[in-house]
């Protein structure tokens, strides 16, 4: 099939674009408010980078992006298989974008299977444009160019816009290995539907191969201005999504970048952790620069010796980090309780994935909070805080650190795998020391003063530290008294429990009472935590456009919960939790209120305000979209 | 495991300590458990090395012997059931300036704690670890452990244990990077003097295993052992323990054994009867991991910021980007 | 000093004992409802077996009793010390006895010190009688002989009725060693002061001493009349509790050797589990009893092995049981979310000690009721059930059982150290072929059958097991579908963690509402679960007699809850649960509306009824006092 | 591991199975693993041997080894990270009469797994345990193994890996009990083949470790050993594996080693290069766990109730009891 046929394919079918004005040279150019594409391809064929490079161009120009990554189950998988997709997904906006967004509007596919197995999870929005290489038509296994026209043919059917292009074909002109330059070619035609400064884009190849010679980086732009020129000749539509270029720099990371370049800020020395999936890119990342400022990242034999090994360093001198995802955490309670009874500072950062058991390594949940608050044995009060973006996943390491060795507790930061592997830009953080553990106290201890010198209101005491004179003592596991000896006592074991359970308090009258978004009082709260954020405002934002009294409210503090959350659920008639973790469908046959089992904020905030907290919640292993929520809001006020 | 040079220089400074200043608090053990003898044994170690208290710290996990750190009159650390090396690796790798030691227990050590043991051998961390083999499950009231011998009654054996005990030497000689074997029982305090101070003032990982009589539970077993000299093996070299003429005369089972020997070191630690007492094995030349890691760093607050601004220039997007129109370095 | 000087040092006293009324022989007898005894000495001493005959000979009497071990903190502490006493502290009474009650009415005690212990504790009840061994005034070492008299002086004092008794003297006109014999000594003089019938006393020790030659039978029958005739001479008290002889067989077993003969009546084969305090001792009988019913106790190298092993296990065959304490239950929470997500039917026994960490080992807390239930990371839907007598520890195991096998799940039964170590009469069970677990089924699958086929209602699938043919499947700890295939798709993950969720809706169906203890609507309802049953009744039933409106609810199923529960709490005007765990106390100045830490069942009835339940509990690593509990209450009714 | 003699007369009345019978799905290994030679050896094995698929057993843990059980057409545990073995010997304690194969990876079995590896070792219990040791974290994307050797660069050690590689051979054959304990290699399949089939066939705990190529994160590391058959050395024995003509010819490095010998074998473990590929050690009288507990009994429902009733009598108070007046057996 050549190129001609092709435009003759595509053409009737773009003119049907009504959107689009027509412009001088008869090519139509659609503003937009914002676009979600899609680029995919076999794993090795570089959609990844493209992805990602168009993210980045798209930043520069001063558009919202969020990137997602598509990633395939298994390490390497067949190449044209359903499952074995690779790429990823940007979301393109005017303003600031939040979140992921709902379905793809516009997909380059490098062939049909991976093509599929997005159909077949539904991230396509019906009637999509679709951009797939044309190569397979003429595949000489008479199978493969069979599979390619039927699944082809189907989509047509279905309804979608499927423009066939050459890739392969067009490259070739360029360099002789064409599989490898795909990628560019395609990065070359987005910046010409998108509108980007071309420019741009051969700046952004620059810095990606930067370390190649400089032989690699001219071919790659050549491949790139082929794309922008085929799209420029070929393709009758255009797309500009006004763009309002930031005045003060931006960072451009995902959630697990974030957070590690937070344990940096905050001035940890010690990290140690097992490899598990999602949360190990933080430690990888994290291996490759903490030594570079006196850090250092230990792959422990276990999650038990990553946690106690945290634990004794930061016994011995700063706070240290573990870091771990569901299973690894379910491994470190009884550690995590050695250290809220000993009172050692300790953060864990627990990258939440689907579960219970191995679950889904790879995908989202918000299913460990209950386990984060209430998962080791005995009273062991921690602080559980949950980023909500990916801005917030750098502070919160911070934050973390800084409570950690102010009350001398453990900090658990729960993120989850939406944030990990998602891009945003967000303003450059400016560097203050205040952000750094001070250094190691070594001074002489006062006499007199005893290790556990509980305050009686705040139950604080200040820490001893190995190497400070006159502050000898051996820290136990067991009940102790004020000055760590064994103690079986009935007074002791109760005012050591006391102490431990009032620094919560004495943290929660330092929080602020988190902002409402949306009108103070009205119908309907909606009520989430951690990564759902931007989708939960995003739907709150289009019902109020829509007339509806809605507003949400978001929870960064889990453990203790802000002052005044009560009265701001009490302005509104209807209060209703969204989260990313199993709850009972109240409409499913067997399911009652005896036995209705509820999400875990709702469980929280319902048992400590008696307000009768609603909630919806989804385990799909995908992030909630805006509209799904909106629905399911429109049903809730229904009622 | 020996001493840091910034150690020594401080050292010059300080005053000398007494026995007393090592001690704290009077042992809960029973009276003739084994742990007195390795307790008595260690603080004698503190004193005649004069180590600053404030500068050393005491790990151990859960069990009888677990209570150690509670009598020394210096930082211990009294962590949970088997866990006491990864907290000691913990607690090297953000202070190296400490001097660290660890009793376990055989429960402890080769029963909950056994992975963290095989790998603890392999980091090679500097410090000193004293194995409390009592071969039984001596606070929870008689359980048999890995290393009890076959047919022990016990506890949860009423019929006896079912299997062969458990031998940590020829386990620990079979990790790689073992740096330091050693074996000594509580009742030959000489000799288990020595041996502690060859394994504190070897660099690395020193493993002692400790013999020791537990009473209360197993008053009798090692009674031949105790009462026939010639049940014990001596290792002797001059790179190792030599003996005093007048032990010489007691124990005449002796063996000039070289520590650098691995292979005779590992048939001599699958010797049952007699059992062999002194250094198995040694290799001076075994790195650290805390190192390899170079851990210890003095960071100032103006490095950390050029290093934390060097990687957000990695992911910064300057407004003056776009509008920069240079050629790309091609 | 001789026996009459100790007399005339204790007549005159005695005299002043009001209650008792004179009868011919100038021996006055009281006749009282219920006492409290305790029998202390060093370790080694026996007072624990005295303590326990006269348990069995009371229970023989047809009194009813509830003895409770005084145990040592130390292994071997040494020779009278104060935290070294060990002994038993038995609770007699007419009727049936339902928990160790009050404080202590009459001590023997073999040394001041051990005395001392129990007075630090307040185990004692001011003013009560004290039958001291009076050797030490005489103790060659003056530091001995002056340390006895001072507390021997400081006790009467505060008021102590304190009666010098030369035990050791009079046990040595009977035999050589008196040091041996004197508990039985003691056992005789207490038979005496109860009027037990001594014969039921001399039956006791031939039982005891059973294995042991006619001889030692003989000298420690000697010793029992010897005491019983010293204290018919000596003493000039003597009490009575009438008893109501049972007409059908009894059996007195602590709540860990019934738990464990709970296995056994289970049908279970296998129990994987680690030495931890004070779960051990159920091993420890099951080990030796175990195998005679072709059972096998194996102890694993750790927790997590332990909890594999019995996975493993059940997985293969019948459902198999592993048995813990806190910190081993923390350990086990990753196995445990395997079991939930493979369902696999698994019985978890977790003795609760006192936490968080290594805490109080040996002492009694219900801390572990939220990681019981939330414990594990994602989702994982598990039984939990508690006894709240020694009978329901037995048969707990056996309801157990069944519940994981029916439902393929995991069951965890939450005993504690106060059930474990308390022995109490109850009827022997009658064996029903209805406890065992079925023959392994090892027929074949029939065509189609899937290992998941999950009931679209129930959630509920048929168990495939090794060795079925038609049946070969591999269970995995991912997200499977009915195939049993790993499956990353919303689809399959959400039916699967619906399913697993259902199936404890399908159980609750079936559960019955617990009966309220007293009438069924008042002024105050208590709340409480597992062992503090007894002393929460106790309190209730005093309150009652005093004219108030006081009810309890005791619940044994705390996941899920029976139906019902919510109609009994709006019956009455409070409601407030009894736990023995952590909750603020909100007259503690730090402590607000929005930051109190409420008890466990506390907060479980608050979030899922909205009902304003009210908690007060103890962590004091004692049982909770049923007086403790009346004043408790009386407060809260006065607010 | 041998087969139960009840096992031996079933099979009788069985019709024999084809290799499809025991395969299932297609693997989803990148092409080039060395897993999928392992798969294929078993399948084999599993046909040559005529296992009954239901009374099959796979057990695995977590890794791209430890995906296994499913590309087997017979009963299958893919349970959780590093406690494949606890769950074997769960399965095997319950259902002796079940064959019992393992498939564990070097972080399953040698990281988080040691302290199981070690003790299963001990109990040895009748079943086969293949550790497919490529030297890294495969599944997680490239992490620094224990058996990685020393300076891997790693997506955790970007700089190196800073310790020598364990060698699960040495530790092996450290342990008490230790019954049977080969090396193979995924590219020799025939003498793969062979070595398992002894393993399986041996009554007790059959230790293989399999030298497992991983191409996709390591493309060429064990290449030099792949190419140059010099670079192998091959022990041969009437009572370990012999080997063909043609490989006779291919692999020149040999050594006509007897398994009986443990010290050579501990020699012969701690060579690195060549890499010896063979039986190490075999002894096949140490008896399994399972038989000294004499698991898999028959239970009858009276044999349960007697026992309990002769414990309940224990503690049983009769009414009558306090009315008898019987003298004390005295
Ligand atoms: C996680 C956990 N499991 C079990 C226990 C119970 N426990 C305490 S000490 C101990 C073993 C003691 O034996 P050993 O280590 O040999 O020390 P010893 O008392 O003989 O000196 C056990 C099983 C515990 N405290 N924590
Ligand atoms: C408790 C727990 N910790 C960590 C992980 C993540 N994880 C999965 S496989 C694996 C190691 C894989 O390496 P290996 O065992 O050598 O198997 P391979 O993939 O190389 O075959 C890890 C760390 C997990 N799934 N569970
Ligand atoms: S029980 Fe044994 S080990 Fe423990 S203190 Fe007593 S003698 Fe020592
Ligand atoms: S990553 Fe390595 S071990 Fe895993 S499947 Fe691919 S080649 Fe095999
Ligand atoms: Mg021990
Ligand atoms: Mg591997």
């Amino acid at each position: 099939m050549n190129g001609t046929t092709a435009q003759v394919l595509v053409k009737p079918r773009l003119r049907a674009n009504k959107a689009a004005q027509t412009v001088p040279d008869g090519k139509a150019v659609t503003t937009l408010s914002e676009h979600i594409v899609e680029i995919v391809s076999d794993s090795g064929e570089g959609a990844q980078r493209c992805g990602q490079s168009l993210g980045a161009i798209a930043a520069r120009m001063g558009n919202g992006v969020w990137t997602v990554e598509i990633i395939p189950a298994e390490i390497r998988p067949p190449a044209r298989s359903v499952a074995g997709g690779s790429g990823n997904r940007i979301r393109l906006g005017s303003g600031r974008v939040t979140n992921g967004g709902n379905e793809t509007d516009l997909v380059i596919a490098f062939n049909e299977q991976v093509l599929l197995g997005r159909v077949r999870t539904g991230a396509l929005k019906e009637g999509c444009s679709i951009l797939l290489e044309s190569m397979w038509r003429e595949s000489r296994d008479p199978k493969i160019a069979a599979s390619y026209i039927e699944t082809h043919d189907q989509l047509v059917a279905a309804g979608f816009k499927v423009i066939e292009i050459p890739m392969e074909r067009e490259c070739r002109l360029v360099v002789g290995d064409a599989k490898r330059g795909k990628n560019m070619f395609a990065l070359g035609m987005l910046c010409n539907i998108y509108s980007f400064d071309l420019q741009l884009g051969r700046e952004q190849i620059a810095r990606t191969f930067g370390k190649k010679d400089a032989s690699v980086i001219a071919t790659n732009v050549k491949l790139l201005d082929a794309g922008y020129e085929w799209a420029e000749k070929n393709l009758d539509f255009k797309y500009c999504i006004p763009a309002v270029r930031s005045t003060e720099p931006q960072v451009v990371l995902d959630g697990n970048t974030a957070l590690a370049l937070g344990v940096l800020a905050s001035g940890m020395e010690v990290c140690a952790m097992y490899p598990i999936t999602p949360a190990t890119s933080v430690s990888h990342y994290l291996s490759s620069v903490f030594e570079k400022v006196g850090g250092i990242v230990h792959q422990a034999e276990d999650e038990i010796a990553a946690c106690t090994f945290a634990v004794g360093a930061s016994y011995a001198g700063k706070c240290a980090v573990t870091i771990t995802s569901g299973p690894g955490y379910s491994l470190k309670q009884e550690a995590i309780g050695l250290a809220v009874m000993g009172e050692i500072p300790l953060v864990v950062i627990n990258v939440q994935r689907g579960g219970p058991s191995t679950g889904l390594p790879t995908k989202v949940e918000q299913g460990d909070l209950m386990t984060a608050i209430f998962g080791s044995h005995g009273d062991a009060p921690k602080v559980v805080i949950a980023p909500g973006t990916i801005e917030d996943c750098f502070y919160s390491v911070i934050t973390a650190r800084k409570i950690a060795e102010t009350f001398n507790m453990v900090v658990i930061v729960l993120s989850d795998a939406s944030l990990a592997t998602s891009q945003q830009p967000f303003p450059r953080p400016q560097f203050s020391e205040a952000w750094l553990a001070p250094p190691i106290d070594q001074s002489e201890i006062p006499g007199g003063l005893k290790p556990y010198d509980w305050n009686p209101v705040t139950g604080l005491a200040r820490r001893f530290i190995p190497g400070q004179p006159g502050g000898v003592h051996t820290l136990t596991g067991l009940a102790h008294d004020t000055l760590s000896h064994v103690a079986y006592d009935p007074e002791s074991n109760e005012s050591g429990i006391r102490a431990r359970s009032h620094k919560l308090a004495a943290l929660q009258k330092t929080l602020k009472t988190p902002s409402v978004f949306g009108d103070a009082k009205g119908d309907l709260l909606v009520v989430g935590w951690g990564s759902t954020k931007g989708a939960i405002e995003e739907a709150v934002t289009s019902l109020r456009a829509k007339g509806h009294k809605v507003s949400s409210l978001h929870l960064t503090f889990l453990q203790p919960m802000a002052p005044g959350i009560d009265e701001i659920m009490k302005r509104f008639k209807k209060v209703i939790t969204i989260e990313g973790n199993w709850s009972d469908d109240p409409r499913d046959e067997i399911v009652d209120k005896n036995n209705r089992r509820y999400s875990a904020l709702a469980i929280l905030l319902r048992s400590r305000f008696l307000i009768d907290v609603d909630c919806w919640s989804e385990v799909r292993g995908q992030p909630i979209k805006p509209n799904t929520i909106e629905r399911v809001l429109l049903e809730k006020m229904k009622k | 495991m020996t001493i840091h040079a910034t150690e020594c220089l401080l050292r010059m400074h300080d005053e000398h300590h007494a026995l007393e200043d090592y001690q704290s608090g009077v042992p809960r053990w029973c009276t003739g458990c084994g742990d007195n003898a390795i307790l008595a044994a260690v603080q004698r170690l503190c004193r005649d090395e004069d180590l600053r208290p404030e500068k050393t710290v005491f790990v151990s996990g859960i069990g009888c012997s677990s209570r150690f750190p509670h009598y020394m009159k210096t930082y211990g650390f009294h962590g949970i059931h088997g866990r006491a090396l990864p907290v000691a690796e913990g607690i090297k790798m953000a202070r190296p300036d400490l001097t660290v030691f660890v009793n376990t227990g055989d429960g402890d050590c080769c029963s909950i704690g056994a992975a963290h043991w095989i790998h603890a051998i392999r980091y090679n961390m500097n410090m000193t670890v004293m194995l409390h083999d009592n071969q039984i499950y001596g606070l929870t009231k008689m359980q048999a452990s890995p290393t009890s011998p076959r047919g022990l009654k016990s506890n949860t054996t009423p019929r006896g244990s079912y299997l062969d005990g458990l031998q940590p030497l020829t386990v620990t000689l079979g990790v790689q990077n073992a740096s330091f074997v050693a074996q000594a029982v509580d009742w030959i305090p000489e000799v288990l003097y020595d041996i502690l101070l060859a394994a504190y003032r070897h660099k690395g990982f020193s493993f002692v295993r400790i013999l020791q009589r537990c009473p209360e539970w197993l008053p009798k077993m090692l009674d031949p052992w105790v009462h026939d000299p010639l049940k014990t093996l001596l290792l002797t070299h001059e790179d190792g323990v030599t003996l005093s003429p007048n032990l010489s005369k007691v124990y005449k089972t002796q063996e000039r054994h070289d520590p650098s020997n691995i292979n005779r070191a590992r048939e001599i630690a699958s010797l049952a009867d007699p059992i062999p007492v002194g250094i198995l094995y040694r290799n001076p030349n075994v790195p650290c991991y805390e190192d390899l890691r170079n851990a210890g760093q003095q960071r100032s607050t103006r490095y950390i910021k050029s290093g934390l601004d060097a990687e957000f220039d990695k992911f910064t997007i300057w407004p003056q980007d776009a509008d920069s129109k240079v050629q790309p370095s091609a």
